[in-house]
């Protein structure tokens, strides 16, 4: 282990910072003083940017390995939960390419998000209580990044889950906010049970071999994703023969896990809870369900890739329903008119994207691995700052709903800006982020030869462009529609709704800013150089530059024409959508309704599990059960009745009843004593 | 007198304390109880500290062992002749038994602060109570244990009858029966032990190094294994639970619940499977699949409950599944989990039962549609609530994951005697019950606390008080510092399981990479 | 000369199977009856079958000694004492309820 | 002296006969401190003069460790009735509802002096006698009170106690046949299972089975014990019962050393039968005398469970929990009588709400039913525990399993007079309860008894010791 | 061998008298009829007595039982005024059950009889006269005497006598009929109906009518 610089040996002081104002802000600050607390958060969560910017330079700057690829360090490691002998949890940080790139990442959109939040939640009442949650979900984000086992990046994946149920669950006086959250927490919660099952499957099987192992795993334990990477364990895990219901224990393990991951990052059958999401404030969208929770699935499957990749159906299985989820929800994307649900879908669909960057990977074809992390780091930008700017946007006009907006861009001229260059970073315009990532992806698939999957993704490309551009029509373009219906998103404190809409306040467009330059540098970064997908043997073959112009091309292309398209329909005169929403007619409407999703998972839980299971096996409890136990004593007392009427009180009946007793026992002695 | 004996009597000179004072006075009768368990709190810290200084320096030598030792002990003879002896001592699982409670028990105190209805009677009545549960936790005679063991079960019927709510004659005559019956199948058990080991003595440690022969152990071990488990709400036998806390009164369904149901996987742990490891290795799996019934029926039968009351007795019925099954999982993993769960489902549901009387006393409803939004209104109670929820739903970081874990994994580690398959599917069964506890918690709490303020004078009730703050802030901070550092009470509660795990393994069976 | 005569009666299973039979007949006696006087006199059968056994026995099985006898006299005796108390209670009884009839008698009963 | 305990009561009861011609009516109450100084006396005499061994009468009258025992508890139960009657004997305060108050105690005094000398017997003859002396009595003082139900009590004992103690009679009659002498040591000799011994086996069991009202033989115990007076009930309870113990253990371990390892069965049967019916009966019973009637026969199921088995620990816990019994059994019925004497009422819903009128007295009566439910701390728990371990010992586990039920089903009955008594409502025209000096006392003594019987090992271990010398001493 | 007939004629002739007159005491109608039948019955068993040899035994038999004990059921009888009262027959059941049990006791008898050792009477000289050894063996204390159950025995009738005057007595003296405390129970109504049905059962010339009860309970 090289001597490491002191950011690099106490990387546990970057989560340990917004823990610290978690419990500062929580027990003390948040009853005194609100705007103190909300100062104390920000500045806690900036200082752990600070540190993670210095982190990864030190990191960056370290001597390569033998195989040239950047070292892999667990500078802390603190024995937590001693389940048994070879299988204990240690709590510690794990550095490498990609969790200290998710380390930036996280923490500068937090801190950028934070400093927004002051701005945009100015004199709510609960205005503590949500810097203690974004705090504790910072802290636990930062956990998960960092976690060197399965069971600390469990433990921090259910943290991260319940702080995003609080903060969706923020206006919890709204019925609708509190029933997203519900929902959130709990598909969330059916998903990390998939990772759990996971995580038993992955630690008995590791288990045995560790302890088969003995010596050679004396420093490590039997979930340390150290030990689970290990080539020699890998070999013996693929070698597992166990059979349940014909798929391979490994591909079981990997297909939980992926499960778990599936559900944070709301892939297709688990996705319904992103959407109601929004429900929560609009920063903690931004930060949560745009930048860094919603990736923690891309993470766990990054992180964990080498198991993934030791069986082939697993990566498979991600990648489908990656290229199928991003397609499905660009499809929704483009009909919905609240823009915080078209920032959503167009959320699932990049992180569609990214799934199938990584199930089309494989240690031949390594690019796809560097790709979905190239797209994850330039996504969270540009993400976090559409969704910023469509805060601004309701901050100023009180409603979601993209029809009740319009012309903005006269009044609101910065967020207008910024909003503009994130959606061309998006579209995948040269020379923005969005471009490099995306063609990075492309070109993944295309060279791994899944052209199918290269397909989907050249449309979903073009659709993203269309929807994108679609909102920013609506909202910016075109003349002023006033907004008569209720406040949907409602701000009680500057309730002038018919005056005109005007610009934020800085401290809210200042991190827009931030992020609008960090959208247009993030391209340049040359995470691909970085992040590499190292080869079990160690050694990194050498890695090609440039951008791949077969590729490049067909890529902008299809953005260019969803732009053109969205313009055609949308820039002019409306009666053009109009009539073609009426020409798609039925069609249309399914996938505005998103396809009935919710309505099926409502049907399943209300219907068939409250009234069909719960129902009967409460009353089955009530009636049969208990019955039992209430006939037991009804027999007692009814023998007590038979014995009692015995007594009819005449002298001569007892005298009978005696000379039975005689008789009887003669009986019984004889048959008992006869020798 | 050693320590452990003072544990046990200082509640009874409680008890007497309280009967000295006057009936009027009722204030002074709360502050002398509350100074008895306050002391009795005081004296348990420092007896864990006295035992960890005895017992850590050979917790590397107990691995081996198949006798777990027993420190602080005191043994006065009594009936020598049938080999019985008041012999009282302390070991890991009992030591965290009687810290939760002690704790419980203190909380209770404070939690039925305005108890004006012949309080005397109820603060005696209480404390005999707590008196038996330690003396069951610190016994080490079979005797004097299953003496304890039946004068906890007593005063509950006094109780609920007196000051409980509701049906509370019919569910207190309930309660009481049922659980005598089930000591009626242990004393049949222990008597079997008794005179299969040449009826010569009574001492736990000593029965455990006497080898009875399978057949005895066979037909044995269900007996106290349901015996037990009668008290610790096992399937078939558990409808006594949602009738007798709903009935019962705030500090008694909080003693009952948290502290009571836990003799049941107490006894069943330390004398079912320690002193009969074939019979425990022959009935494991039957048992373990009851208790995943009881797992997945407690949770779902949870969901629909009305009554705020009803609606924690059925979850602690699925979280006393969870102690059941780890007992019945026969390894160390899951041993351990069972005392962690029985720990932490004991503080959980002293939390929900103690925040159930504040709100009851404000609402005067249990009936959770009549509620809502409270959490505006009460938001202590309401963050006390969702802390209380999110730990018995397994969250990380509070005690309810870290037992659950425990047993998930003990559940599917399995042993070498069961057939993988069954067990792991009931382990999977098991771990259903984490969504649906999550659904029934949510659902209870949103109802309750979130959304619009439903009844117009629930408007202007009071947040809590300064002896409910610390009540709740008391308990609460047990099960994040239980969540946060698991390491102190799984050092404390290794040391007896590991001789226990022993036994098991030195009846000719290898349970999977246990060194 | 009566000793000699003694000596010549049948042997011991008849003599007790004429003692059973009186036994029998008391306890018949004893359960049908309705009149309580009747059913007392019933029982001095029964105790009289009883005496007659002892003092059979020891007859038979210890000629010399004189132990059955004896414990017949207490017998007779014994008798005599129930009879005595018996017939105090009837008395008592016939004061309130002006019947002896046993089959009446079942007022102490719910 | 051997038999100064039994001397000394004879000369009591003589005593108070004669002193009761000499004073007026008015003093009859001071009649009972006599009888009272007279037991006492006794039971000095028995603690302290009398060995518990030897013989007198050339062996006809023999004194052993635990017939010394026996005799204690019976001589305790004689001194707490006797408190108990004293309320009821004329005294200057109120007329006497219990007439003839001198020749109560008269016979009270006979009665126990037969029961005391009945564990001393070693013939068929003395037996007999003393057994008779320890049941004729009984039936003239449950006829005491001047009122049909009484007196129909009192006939419908006689006629059963006759028809028992004639079987009895023949069955002894059978057994001086077989074993051809009187000494009861001897008659045992060559006694093996033949048909004769079996049907005097079956017969002596009626007998004794009467009068420790065991199920067969139980019939007459609900009416009587409703019917008699409160005093003669407690005595019947207790003291018969002990009587009736004693005669039995004389009779089996004396005459059948070697058959009753054989009768397990049947007696384990006995017992599940006895214990069943009883506790069962007693579910549904509304007068709290005939309650305690049934109660007493279950109590007689779980005594009997002491026989089963080998070794000194069957006797030694029959006896032990026959002292237990006694004393917690005196506690209750002293609130009883306390409580009919000054409401007159016997059914149970009477109690309601005693907790709040006279805590104290409804504390002594919870303390008293838990001792007969067998609740831990009390000594009943201890003294049932014993028992069962006896049973289980004997291998009869399916006995203890149902037994232990059957103590979960008298809870249940207990629990309902401990709910009259602390969860209803008191009864506004009920009079308050006062607790007079003398059974005051009793009282307190009795229930202060009943706690530390079970602590204290020494008892236990003393009356264990005594059974192990007592069974050393049998003919083998 | 002349003997031998002389006495076993004899023996069955006393054997028959006394089970016919027993019978007889069992289920005569008249009660003054069957303590008649009674008092032959015990003159028979004395008879016995003085076959078996014990003459001092038959006296005291004729003595005590046949003078007082059956004298006493007399006087009881014309207490109770029911001796021109016809008792009918008992209700079938009650008959059926008595018979069973009397027959199984017999029956049991005879079973037991088969194990019992048989014996001829043994030709042994007996002692002079009984009574002179029944005196010693009552009143030595010694190992064979039986001075301390004879004074059982006089407790015995003196506690007999003591209870039989007070319960018989009419009234206590210097007290009235105590008052009966209250009884929830329906003894009171029913000892009026009782009392009702007396009148009835004294009008009409018919023996004791079977009450209601009864028949319910047969």
């Amino acid at each position: 282990m090289p001597d490491l610089s002191f950011i690099l040996s106490h990387a546990w002081l970057i989560p340990a910072l917004p823990l610290a104002s978690f419990l500062l802000v929580g027990l003390v600050l948040r009853p005194l003083h609100k705007p103190l607390a909300g100062a104390v958060a920000t500045a806690a969560v900036f200082a752990a940017a600070g540190l993670s910017w210095w982190l990864a330079f030190d990191y960056l700057h370290l001597p390569k390995t033998a195989g040239g690829a950047l070292p892999v360090l667990v500078p802390t490691s603190v024995e937590w939960l001693r389940f048994q002998e070879g299988l204990s949890v240690h709590l510690g940080t794990l550095l490498d390419p990609i969790s200290v790139m998710l380390l930036v990442v996280v923490t500068t959109v937090s801190a950028l998000v934070h400093l927004y939040s002051t701005g945009y939640l100015h004199g709510e009442d609960g205005y503590g209580r949500y810097f203690t949650f974004l705090n504790l979900f910072t802290f636990s984000m930062l956990g998960l990044v960092l976690a060197p086992n399965l069971v600390q990046m469990y433990v921090c994946w259910e943290l991260v889950g319940a702080s995003s149920f609080f903060l969706i669950g923020y206006y919890y006086d709204r019925p609708s906010a509190v029933s997203a959250s519900k929902k959130a927490f709990i598909v969330t919660r059916f998903a990390d049970l998939g990772f759990l099952l996971g995580i038993l499957v992955l630690g008995y099987y590791a288990f045995t071999i560790h302890a088969g192992m003995g010596a050679a795993a004396a420093g490590q334990q039997a979930l340390d994703f150290a030990f689970l990477t290990r080539p020699d364990v890998l070999s013996q895990l693929q070698a597992l023969q166990g059979q349940f219901l014909g798929i391979g224990t490994l591909t079981l393990a990997a297909v939980l896990i992926y499960t778990g991951g599936a559900g944070k990052s709301a892939m297709f059958p688990l996705h319904i809870w992103l959407p109601d999401a929004m429900e929560g404030p609009t920063p903690v969208s931004a930060l949560i369900h745009a930048a860094t929770m919603v990736v923690a699935g891309v993470y766990l499957v990054a992180r964990s890739f080498p198991i993934f990749a030791a069986s082939a159906e697993a990566l498979q299985v991600v990648m489908v329903v990656g290229a199928f989820t991003s397609l499905f929800a660009a499809t929704i994307g483009c009909t919905q008119d609240d823009i915080k649900r078209v920032l959503a879908f167009s959320t699932l669909s990049q992180l569609g994207y990214m799934m199938f960057a990584l199930g089309v990977a494989s240690y031949e074809h390594p690019l796809g691995y560097t790709a979905s992390m190239f797209h994850l780091f330039t996504h969270a930008f540009f993400k976090a700052l559409l969704f910023l700017g469509a805060g601004s946007v309701i901050h100023a006009v009180h409603t979601n709903n993209i029809w009740q907006m319009g012309g903005l861009r006269k009044y609101m001229p910065i967020t207008h800006g910024l909003f503009l260059l994130a959606t061309l970073a998006i579209a995948g315009i040269p020379p923005l982020a969005g471009f490099f990532s995306k063609d990075e992806i492309l070109a993944a698939a295309l060279h791994s030869g899944h052209t199918v999957v290269f397909g989907v993704g050249l449309l979903v490309a073009g659709m993203t462009a269309f929807y994108m551009f679609r909102i920013y029509f609506v909202t910016f373009w075109g003349e002023r529609r006033l907004s008569h219906l209720h406040h949907q998103d409602d701000h009680s404190h500057d309730d002038h709704s018919h005056a005109d809409p005007h610009e934020s306040p800085a401290v809210m467009w200042i991190p827009m800013a931030v992020l609008g330059l960090l959208t247009i540098g993030a391209g340049f970064v040359p995470i691909p150089e970085w992040v590499r997908l190292v080869p079990l043997d160690g050694k990194l073959p050498e890695a090609h530059h440039g951008v791949d112009l077969a590729v490049a091309i067909p890529g902008t292309l299809a953005g260019v024409i969803g732009i053109a398209l969205a313009w055609f329909f949308y820039a002019g005169d409306p009666q053009r959508a109009n009539s073609a929403v009426l020409k798609l007619g039925r069609f249309y409407a399914v996938i505005k309704a998103k396809f009935y999703f919710d309505e099926i998972y409502l049907f399943v839980t209300k219907s068939i599990i409250f009234r069909l299971i719960a129902g009967p096996i409460a009353w089955f409890d009530r009636m049969v059960v208990d019955g039992l136990v209430n006939a037991t004593g009804w027999v007692t007392r009814l023998g007590g009745t038979a014995v009692n009427a015995s007594q009819t009180g005449q002298v001569q009946t007892y005298g009978s009843w005696l000379m039975s007793g005689v008789v009887l026992a003669v009986v019984v002695l004889w048959a008992t004593t006869r020798q | 007198m050693g320590l452990a004996s003072w544990l046990i009597l200082i509640p009874f000179l409680t008890a007497l304390a309280v009967l000295a004072v006057p009936t009027r006075r009722s204030d002074l009768i709360r502050w002398v109880a509350l100074v008895g368990t306050a002391a009795h709190l005081a004296l348990t810290s420092y007896t864990t500290w006295a035992f960890w200084q005895e017992a850590s320096p050979d917790l590397v030598a107990v691995r081996t062992e198949t006798v777990s030792r027993v420190y602080l002990v005191e043994r006065v003879p009594w009936f020598e002749s049938l080999g019985i002896d008041y012999l009282v001592g302390v070991d890991g699982v009992s030591m965290s038994m009687v810290i939760l409670t002690s704790i419980i028990i203190f909380t209770g105190v404070l939690a039925s602060w305005n108890v004006v209805h012949r309080t005397k009677e109820f603060f005696t009545l209480l404390l005999v109570l707590v008196t038996g549960v330690f003396g069951v936790f610190l016994s080490f005679d079979l005797f004097l244990f299953f003496m304890f063991y039946e004068v906890a079960v007593l005063p509950m019927y006094l109780l609920i009858g007196v000051w409980g709510t509701g049906r509370k004659e019919y569910s207190a005559m309930k309660l009481t029966l049922m659980l005598m019956v089930g000591s009626a199948l242990i004393l049949v058990g222990f008597l079997a032990m008794y005179h299969a080991n040449g009826s010569t003595t009574f001492d736990l440690t000593k029965l455990a190094q006497a080898h009875f022969e399978t057949g005895l152990q066979r037909w044995v071990f269900p007996l106290i294994f349901i015996g037990f488990g009668i008290l610790g709400a096992m399937y078939p036998f558990h409808t006594w639970s949602p009738d007798g806390h709903a009935s019962a009164p705030t500090a008694v369904s909080m003693l009952h619940a948290g502290v009571l149901m836990k003799l049941g996987g107490y006894g069943a742990l330390r004398i079912g499977v320690y002193l009969l490891p074939e019979g425990a290795q022959y009935w494991g799996l039957f048992f373990m699949a009851v208790t995943t019934i009881n797992i997945v029926y407690g949770s779902l039968g949870a969901i629909t409950q009305k009554d705020l009351k009803y609606f924690t007795a059925y979850s602690s019925v699925s979280h006393c599944g969870f102690v059941l099954f780890g007992v019945a999982t026969l390894n160390l993993m899951g041993l351990k989990g069972a005392v962690l769960q029985m720990f932490s489902h004991g503080v959980m549901t002293g939390l929900f039962f103690a925040l159930i009387g504040m709100v009851y006393g404000r609402t005067h409803t249990r009936i959770i549609p009549e509620m809502g939004g409270l959490g505006k209104v009460m938001p202590w109670l309401a963050a006390c609530f969702y802390i209380g929820g999110m730990a018995s739903l397994g969250l990380p970081g509070l005690a309810g994951f870290i037992a659950e874990s425990h047993i998930f994994l003990g559940g599917f580690f399995g042993n070498s005697w069961t057939n993988p398959i069954l067990s792991r599917t009931l382990t999977v069964l098991a771990t259903l019950s984490i969504v649906v506890t999550a659904v029934y918690v949510l659902r209870g709490l949103a109802t309750v606390f979130q959304g619009p303020v439903r009844d117009p004078h629930h408007a202007e009730l009071t947040d809590a008080t300064l002896t409910e703050r610390l009540s709740t802030g008391i308990l609460v901070a047990t099960l994040v510092v239980t969540g946060m550092v698991p390491g102190l009470l799984i050092d404390l509660i290794e040391g007896t399981l590991f001789p226990i795990v022993n036994r098991l393994q030195a009846t000719g069976m290898a349970i999977p990479g246990h060194s | 000369m009566v000793e000699y005569l003694q000596s010549l009666t049948p042997d011991l299973n008849t003599w007790l199977m004429f003692t059973s039979a009186l036994f029998a007949l008391g306890i018949y006696g004893m359960l049908s009856r309705r009149n309580a006087v009747g059913v007392l006199l019933s029982l001095e059968l029964c105790l009289n079958a009883g005496a007659v056994n002892f003092a059979l026995f020891n007859r038979f099985w210890s000629p010399v000694q004189v132990d059955g006898a004896v414990m017949s006299l207490f017998v007779i005796a014994i008798a005599a004492a129930e009879v005595v108390v018996a017939m105090a209670i009837f008395v008592a009884l016939f004061g309130y309820r002006r019947t002896v009839d046993v089959t009446q008698l079942n007022l102490v009963r719910e | 002296m051997l038999m100064l305990p039994e001397l000394l009561i004879i000369a009591t009861a003589f005593a108070v006969l004669l002193v009761d011609l000499f004073i007026a009516e008015r003093q009859r109450g001071h009649l009972v401190l006599l009888a009272l100084a007279g037991v006492l006396a006794a039971l000095v005499a028995l603690v302290t003069i009398t060995p518990d061994t030897g013989a007198l009468f050339g062996g006809r009258f023999t004194m052993d460790p635990l017939a010394w025992w026996l005799k204690l508890t019976l001589l305790a139960a004689a001194a707490v009735t006797l408190t108990l009657a004293q309320p009821m004997l004329a005294t200057h305060k109120q007329a006497p509802t219990l007439g003839a108050g001198s020749e109560f105690m008269t016979l009270l005094l006979f009665n126990l002096a037969g029961m005391l000398m009945l564990p001393s017997t070693r013939d068929l003859v003395f037996f007999y006698v003393a057994l008779e002396l320890a049941t004729i009595p009984l039936f003239l003082l449950t006829a005491w009170r001047r009122e049909s139900l009484s007196s129909e009590a009192g006939l419908k004992y006689v006629l059963m106690g006759a028809l028992s103690s004639a079987l009895m009679l023949y069955g002894l009659g059978i057994l001086y046949g077989v074993g051809r002498t009187m000494n009861l040591d001897l008659i045992g000799r060559n006694l093996f299972p033949s048909p004769p011994v079996i049907m005097a086996i079956a017969m002596v069991f009626a007998g004794l089975g009467f009068k420790l009202t065991l199920v067969p033989f139980h019939m007459w115990a609900p009416e009587v014990y409703q019917g008699a007076p409160t005093p003669v009930t407690a005595w019947l309870s207790v003291a018969s019962k002990a009587a009736g113990l004693s005669a039995l253990m004389l009779l089996t371990y004396r005459v059948f050393p070697r058959l009753l390892p054989q009768w397990g069965l049947y007696l384990a049967l006995l017992a599940t039968v006895t214990m069943t019916a009883g506790n069962l009966a007693a579910i549904t019973q509304t007068n709290i005398k005939r309650f305690m009637a049934f109660s007493a026969i279950s109590q007689a199921g779980y005594l009997i469970m002491g026989f089963l088995g080998a070794g000194p620990n069957g006797p030694a816990s029959m006896v032990f929990y026959l002292m237990v019994y006694a004393v917690t059994n005196l506690a209750v019925f002293a609130v009883i009588a306390l409580h009919h004497q000054q409401t007159g009422r016997e059914d149970i819903t009477s109690y309601r709400g005693l907790s709040q009128t006279n805590p104290i007295l409804a504390l002594t009566m919870m303390v008293g039913l838990f001792g007969l439910a067998g609740i831990p701390p009390l000594s009943g728990f201890v003294g049932k525990f014993f028992l069962f371990s006896v049973a289980s010992k004997a291998g009869y586990n399916w006995l203890v399993g149902i037994a232990a039920v059957n103590s979960t089903i008298s809870l249940y009955y207990y629990l309902r007079i401990i709910r009259q008594m602390y969860i209803e409502a008191p009864d506004p025209e009920l009079p308050k309860l006062t607790t007079p000096r003398l059974l005051g006392t009793a009282l307190a003594v009795t229930t202060l008894a009943s706690v530390t019987l079970g602590l204290v090992p020494w008892v236990f271990e003393s009356v264990r010791f005594s059974a192990a010398v007592w069974l050393e001493a049998m003919p083998k | 061998m002349v003997g031998q007939a002389v006495a076993n004629v004899l023996f069955y002739l006393i054997v028959a008298v006394s089970l016919w007159l027993a019978w007889s005491v069992v289920s005569s109608r008249r009660i003054l009829r069957a303590a008649v039948a009674l008092m032959g019955v015990l003159g028979a068993s004395a008879g016995l007595y003085l076959l078996l040899g014990f003459p001092f035994l038959a006296g005291v038999q004729v003595l005590v039982y046949v003078g007082g004990i059956v004298v006493l059921l007399v006087f009881a009888v014309m207490l109770t005024r029911s001796q021109e009262l016809l008792e009918d027959h008992p209700s079938d059941l009650r008959h059926k059950v008595a018979v069973l049990a009397g027959g199984a006791f017999f029956g049991v008898h005879l079973w037991a009889l088969r194990g019992m050792p048989s014996a001829r009477a043994p030709r042994v000289s007996l002692p002079a006269s009984d009574t002179e050894m029944l005196g010693r063996a009552l009143l030595s204390t010694g190992a064979d005497g039986y001075a301390l159950p004879f004074e059982v025995v006089s407790l015995i009738l003196l506690a007999a006598m003591i209870g039989g005057i007070v319960i018989a007595r009419k009234t206590q003296p210097g007290q009235a009929a105590t008052t009966e405390p209250v009884h929830p129970l329906a003894a009171d109504a029913a000892l009026t109906a009782a009392g009702s049905a007396e009148q009835l059962a004294e009008s009409a010339p018919a023996p004791v009518s079977p009450p209601v009860r009864e028949a319910a309970h047969g």
